[in-house]
């Protein structure tokens, strides 16, 4: 064990410095889930399928406008699985950390 | 020319007393923490001044600016007053070793006996400051405390006596002396001695593996459970000047104090030496697993104890 | 009524010749290593102990409890030799008891408990069924398993003991 | 209650105890006499929740029953849901969710052996152990994007492929875990400090642990050869050559050797895995709704038999939803264990089960009189709860 | 007044209170004190005892039967104290809303000061959190 210590005391630390170095996040990760309102048809899918409840949907059908409430969402990708016209991607982003709650709402409208 | 008062008022207060030692306590903290975090592969401390060396002073004040909360349940004086106390009588111990000159700050023939003492009622203060804070995890924490005395103290006055027969003088600094005049480096005379003195000293200070007492994962924090505040940082200090403590008495029991050849100034040697005696704690602190209260008392009467008698039989025999 | 996929260890056989007909209820092995058993309430104690014996099995996985609506059904999930061997066994909800069977099995008692507290199956001869995964000051005769219980209800029961315990 | 008797509260915010639940020690000196067990901390009704919810959205749910052996659940409802179907996931979907599974052992095993160590004061060992354990934590985030809720068992399949890169990488990674874990392994069993706090203590005799249904390391380590794996093959574990790890120490030593043993094997596994896995899809479609039916699924989750049963109506809910988890299974061996041991040997007979808490929240008590073994007759209960009960 | 705010920004010391997390997010604030992540970096150093802590780090969603301890430890710690919302069932339940024995979040019973989303918020996450944390404590 004393020459296993002494193996480390030599060996460069493993430690990132993370938040100063950034390293690049995997391919998959899931974070903050973007919606590309131009090809949402409003059919409701991801709010049936969503575990959390953490999308909204204000209004009806191709008008309607939606809301994610990060503060609920488990970032399980169900959402995406779900959308017929494949209209959820995920960012990578997942610093989400905030302040005020309320923040961590975020709404996708459509243009009009 | 400025009156002889004001140099020892100084002297006490600024170098080598308070402020010097206050300075080393953090200094040493830093040093342990983040040789043990090298040690584990990671860096320890970072940010808090350049390499994190301001950490311990930033617990310190931190802590010091924090609320304050005395139990309802607990024995209000007695909670309050032994912190200090504490903090005073470890101060006081290391006036009596030499650190920063060759002589240490005050000194008498027998001070080696009053510094046993002196720690036997350091332990003492700390059951009763766990006794005073009522809580349950604070009182067997300091049970553990008294337990792991009765361990250590034998073997540890043992083992210090040893220096002290060689050479004819029951004073910390005059064996330091002696050891540079005549060249007798008692860490080469006394191998046995050092290595139990320096166990001892791991289970006065209450570090891993003999962290019985604040065994952090059985008792939440052992006996400080409920000091908050203040007192946590008076407490957290005392055990930082122990470290010193711990330090000092090795290097001037072993390795000839603060002295040195070339006339360069004795405090340079202690720094060296005692970082040394820090580095190889902090190496042990590393290395084990945490023994079990029962395994400690037994392992220290079973080797610890028949080590430092044979020691000072080699002594007398006069092989040391 | 019977079905045969069960095979590798042959227990299916083996309870059909040794468990009497009149105890039971259907017998069936829908799938490899599955067979669900389902006994008479009055027989129940009986077959339990004489296949425990015959079979030598000491493995209780867990009890599951399910609310039928009139009924309650009990299942209890043994182990031989890989095979999960489910006995079912019902007891009528207006007055759900069940002989226990922490004397035939010392791992039983916490999964007795849990059914227990969850819909209300009370054990006769059970050493403690004292409260087990609910909170302290869970109004007692509310049986969150139960079927005619929505979270709902439980959500506003849970808010008048509370209440009531303020005013207490 | 004897006044005399200092009582300790273990938990639940307690260090030992990463999981919400709480002991009450009945101690005189170092000893403990008795330990009052109370786990409902963590109990947040899944079980009827699951009732009001898509089978989909389930999915989720038991992936989150417990966010270390997420894949262990997860499998298991989903294997229960697709037997309800009466489907056969394709074969390459099931060697990716073997492949899973094994990593998720590895990476809870690794994480229990750490948490042991530090259980004992042996912080550079857990640090050690936890560093190397985020080899395994890349592999699993480099396969399915996350680190510890997967999302990626899907009812019919899995989510995504593991690409020939993602493959090799895998198996260079493998290596490398299985060196440092032999290197844990000799070392652990040499180190004078972690035998002393580990050998001898919270024996679990073979007899009691198969008498009060333990299961998984634990029991394992008491020398009996039991796995799911084994016994009950889900997906292709038939098909794979693997051993059933035992040890005859029935002590916390030998549930450290065994986990370390699980490890060097589900590398091996992992890698044959990876050569022999079949080409073809990774999942199929499947309908919202689900035929009637039960059915008792089960799995080897890291810390044993994991099992849930499911009762459909033929609707797009299930009409019960039960889990048992492991953690569960081993409470009353565990309490065996804790009656008549030290305090300072507590946290590591708790955490010797490896228990997670999380899915279990459940509550016993534990009985025991020092100097006195007991057996857990139901005699012996009945009085201890009675004069229980005359003392409150 | 500006060294106290330093020396707070330099030490948080934390408390882990799990309160019905499904272990999860628990094994990614363990991770962060590890070798690879190395928290104490900040001067972050993991306490039992609530006395002794500056922060507390909340797991899970909150379950009735916690929710007392929960409050108890936040009193019992001495102020200035903060409380950091780890994942998404510490912010608001998340998947376990409809669960019965819930009380949906720690803002129902603690005020929060941070909340970490994610599940389970990855030790990244949470050192991003709680250099936000610092930064805000240091004014
Ligand atoms: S299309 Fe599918 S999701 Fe939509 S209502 Fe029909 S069954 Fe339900
Ligand atoms: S990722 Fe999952 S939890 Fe988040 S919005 Fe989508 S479905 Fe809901
Ligand atoms: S599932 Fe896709 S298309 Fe349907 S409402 Fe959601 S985002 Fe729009
Ligand atoms: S450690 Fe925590 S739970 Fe235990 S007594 Fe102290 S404050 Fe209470
Ligand atoms: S014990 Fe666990 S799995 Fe069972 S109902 Fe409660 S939370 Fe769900
Ligand atoms: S057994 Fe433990 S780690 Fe696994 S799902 Fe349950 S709580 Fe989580
Ligand atoms: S025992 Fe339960 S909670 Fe623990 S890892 Fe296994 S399944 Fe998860
Ligand atoms: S946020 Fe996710 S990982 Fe964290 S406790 Fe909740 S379900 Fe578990």
């Amino acid at each position: 064990m004393e020459h296993e210590l002494l193996r480390n005391l030599r060996k460069k630390v493993a430690t990132e410095k993370y938040p100063f170095i950034k390293k690049k996040p995997p391919e998959g990760l899931r974070g903050k889930l973007i919606i590309d309102m131009a090809k949402c048809i409003g059919c409701g899918l991801c709010v049936f399928d969503c575990p959390a409840g953490a999308i909204e949907m204000i209004g009806k059908g191709t008008a309607a406008d939606l809301k994610v409430y990060l503060d609920r969402c488990h970032f399980c990708g169900q959402c995406a699985e779900s959308c017929p016209s494949k209209c959820i991607v995920y960012s990578t982003e997942f610093e989400l950390a905030n302040f005020d709650k309320k923040n961590l709402t975020i709404e996708f409208k459509r243009k009009l | 020319m400025v009156p002889a008062e004001i140099i020892e008022f100084l002297s006490v207060l600024i170098y080598p007393g308070f402020i010097f030692i206050f300075t080393l306590a953090f200094f040493y903290e830093w040093v342990d923490r983040k040789f043990v975090a090298r040690l584990q592969n990671r860096y320890g401390p970072l940010y808090a001044g350049p390499g994190g060396i301001l950490q311990p002073f930033a617990d310190f004040i931190k802590l010091l600016a924090k609320e304050d909360i005395t139990p309802r349940a607990a024995d209000k004086t007695t909670f309050r007053v032994t912190p200090i106390l504490m903090l005073a009588l470890a101060l006081s111990t290391l006036f009596f070793i030499p650190t920063a000159y060759t002589t240490a700050v005050s000194w008498f023939e027998g001070d080696l006996i009053f510094v046993t003492f002196l720690v036997s009622i350091l332990v003492l203060i700390t059951l009763i400051a766990a006794w005073s804070s009522t809580s349950t995890f604070s009182t067997v924490g300091g049970i553990r405390v008294v337990l792991q005395m009765l361990g250590f103290e034998i073997p540890m006055t043992i083992v210090m006596v040893g220096p002290a027969i060689v050479s004819k003088t029951l004073s910390i600094t005059n064996i330091a002396l002696w050891q540079y005049t005549t060249g007798h480096y008692f860490a080469i005379y006394q191998p046995i001695g050092l290595i139990v003195l320096i166990i001892c000293l791991l289970a006065e200070i209450k570090k891993a593996p003999f962290d019985i007492p604040e065994a952090e994962s059985e008792l939440a924090a052992g006996w400080i459970t409920e000091f908050s505040g203040r007192k946590l940082a008076l407490i957290r200090l005392t055990t930082d000047v122990e470290l010193i403590l711990a330090g000092a008495l090795v290097t001037a029991l072993f390795l000839g104090g603060p002295t040195g050849p070339f006339g360069i100034p004795s405090v340079i040697f202690f720094l060296i030496k005692t970082t040394g005696v820090i580095l190889v704690i902090s190496n042990l602190r590393a290395l084990f697993a945490r023994f079990r209260i029962d395994q400690m008392l037994g392992g220290f009467w079973k080797y610890l104890v028949p080590l430092a008698l044979l020691q000072i039989i080699l002594v007398t025999l006069g092989v040391g | 009524m019977v079905e045969t996929k069960e095979s590798k260890t042959g227990l299916l056989e083996r309870l059909r010749n040794s468990i009497p007909q009149e105890w039971i209820l259907s017998l069936k092995a829908p799938e490899p290593r599955r067979i669900f058993l389902s006994v008479k309430r009055e027989h129940f104690k009986e077959a339990m102990t004489k296949m425990l014996k015959d079979e030598e099995i000491t493995h209780l996985s867990t009890i599951t409890g399910v609310d039928l609506g009139e009924e309650i059904e009990v299942i209890y999930h043994l182990d031989k030799s890989g095979t999960i061997l489910s006995v079912k066994t019902t007891t009528p909800k207006s007055q759900p008891t069940l002989p226990t069977v922490t004397d035939l099995i010392p791992g039983a008692p916490l999964y007795e408990r849990e059914v227990h507290e969850l819909l209300g199956v009370a054990f006769d001869g059970h050493p403690d069924l004292s409260r087990l995964v609910l909170p302290e000051g869970w109004p007692p005769g509310l049986y969150p398993l139960r079927r005619e219980i929505s979270i709902e209800n439980i959500r506003s029961a849970l808010e008048k003991a509370k209440e009531e315990k303020k005013v207490g | 209650m004897d006044e005399e008797r200092v009582i300790i509260p273990i938990g639940p915010q307690h260090p030992a105890l990463k999981e919400p639940m709480n002991f009450m020690l009945k101690v005189e000196g170092e000893k403990v006499l008795e330990a009052i067990p109370n786990l409902g901390y963590n109990h947040r009704g899944i079980e009827k929740a699951a009732t009001v919810r898509t089978y989909i959205q389930n999915l989720y749910l038991a992936e989150r029953i417990c966010g270390i052996c997420s894949i262990a659940h997860v499998q298991c409802y989903a294997q229960g849901v697709e037997k309800l179907l009466e489907m056969e996931i394709p074969p390459r979907a099931q060697y990716v969710r073997l492949i899973l599974s094994e990593l998720n052992r590895l990476h809870s095993h690794l994480l229990w052996v750490g948490v042991a160590a530090h259980e004992i004061g042996f912080d550079t060992l857990f640090m050690y152990l936890w560093r190397d354990r985020e080899i395994v934590m890349d592999t699993l985030e480099l396969i399915t994007g996350n680190r510890v809720s997967y999302g990626f068992t899907m009812l019919g399949g899995v989510r995504r492929d593991i690409s020939p890169d993602m493959a090799a990488r895998v198996k260079k990674e493998m290596k490398t875990v299985r060196d440092r874990t032999q290197y844990y392994k000799k070392m652990s069993s040499n180190e004078r400090s972690i035998l002393k706090r580990t050998q001898g203590v919270g024996i679990l005799k073979p007899q009691d642990a198969l008498a009060l249904c333990a299961c998984g390391p634990t029991l394992r380590a008491s020398n009996i050869k039991w796995d799911v794996r084994r016994e009950d093959p889900y997906l292709a574990y038939n098909e794979i050559p693997f051993n059933v790890v035992t040890s005859d120490g029935c002590d916390v030593l030998s549930r450290m050797i065994v986990h370390y043993d699980e490890v060097i094997e589900a590398t091996n596994i992992i890698e044959y895995a990876l050569d022999h896995m079949p080409s073809g899809s990774f999942r199929e479609k499947v309908t919202r709704r689900i035929p009637a039916g039960e059915v008792v699924s089960r799995v080897e989750a890291p810390r044993g038999e994991d099992i849930h049963y499911i009762k459909s109506n033929g609707t797009d809910k299930p009409e019960r939803f039960k889990v048992r988890a492991p953690t569960l299974g081993n409470i009353p061996a565990v309490c065996k264990m804790l009656s008549d041991s030290y305090i300072a040997d507590v946290p590591i007979i708790l955490a010797g089960i490896d228990p997670c808490f999380s899915c279990t929240d459940r509550v016993t008590f534990v009985k025991g009189e020092m100097g006195k073994g007991w057996i857990w007759t139901q005699e012996e209960l009945r009085r201890y709860a009675n004069r229980w009960y005359q003392q409150r | 007044m500006n060294v106290v705010k330093w020396a707070r920004s330099k030490s948080p010391w934390i408390i882990h209170f799990n309160t019905g997390s499904c272990n999860g997010c628990d094994i990614e604030v363990v991770a962060a004190l590890t070798p690879k992540f190395d928290l104490e970096r900040f001067g972050v150093l993991l306490k039992g005892s609530p006395r002794h802590a500056d922060v507390i780090v909340v797991t899970g969603p909150v379950t009735n039967q916690v929710k007392e301890r929960l409050k108890r430890v936040y009193e019992q710690m001495p102020s200035p104290k903060f409380v950091m919302a780890i994942g998404t069932c510490a912010c608001s339940g998340g998947v376990f809303k409809d669960c019965y024995n819930l009380c949906q979040g720690v803002d129902k019973v603690i005020p929060v000061d941070i909340y970490v989303p994610g599940c389970a918020a990855s030790p990244e996450a949470i050192i991003d959190g709680a250099a936000k944390l610092l930064k805000k404590i240091s004014g």
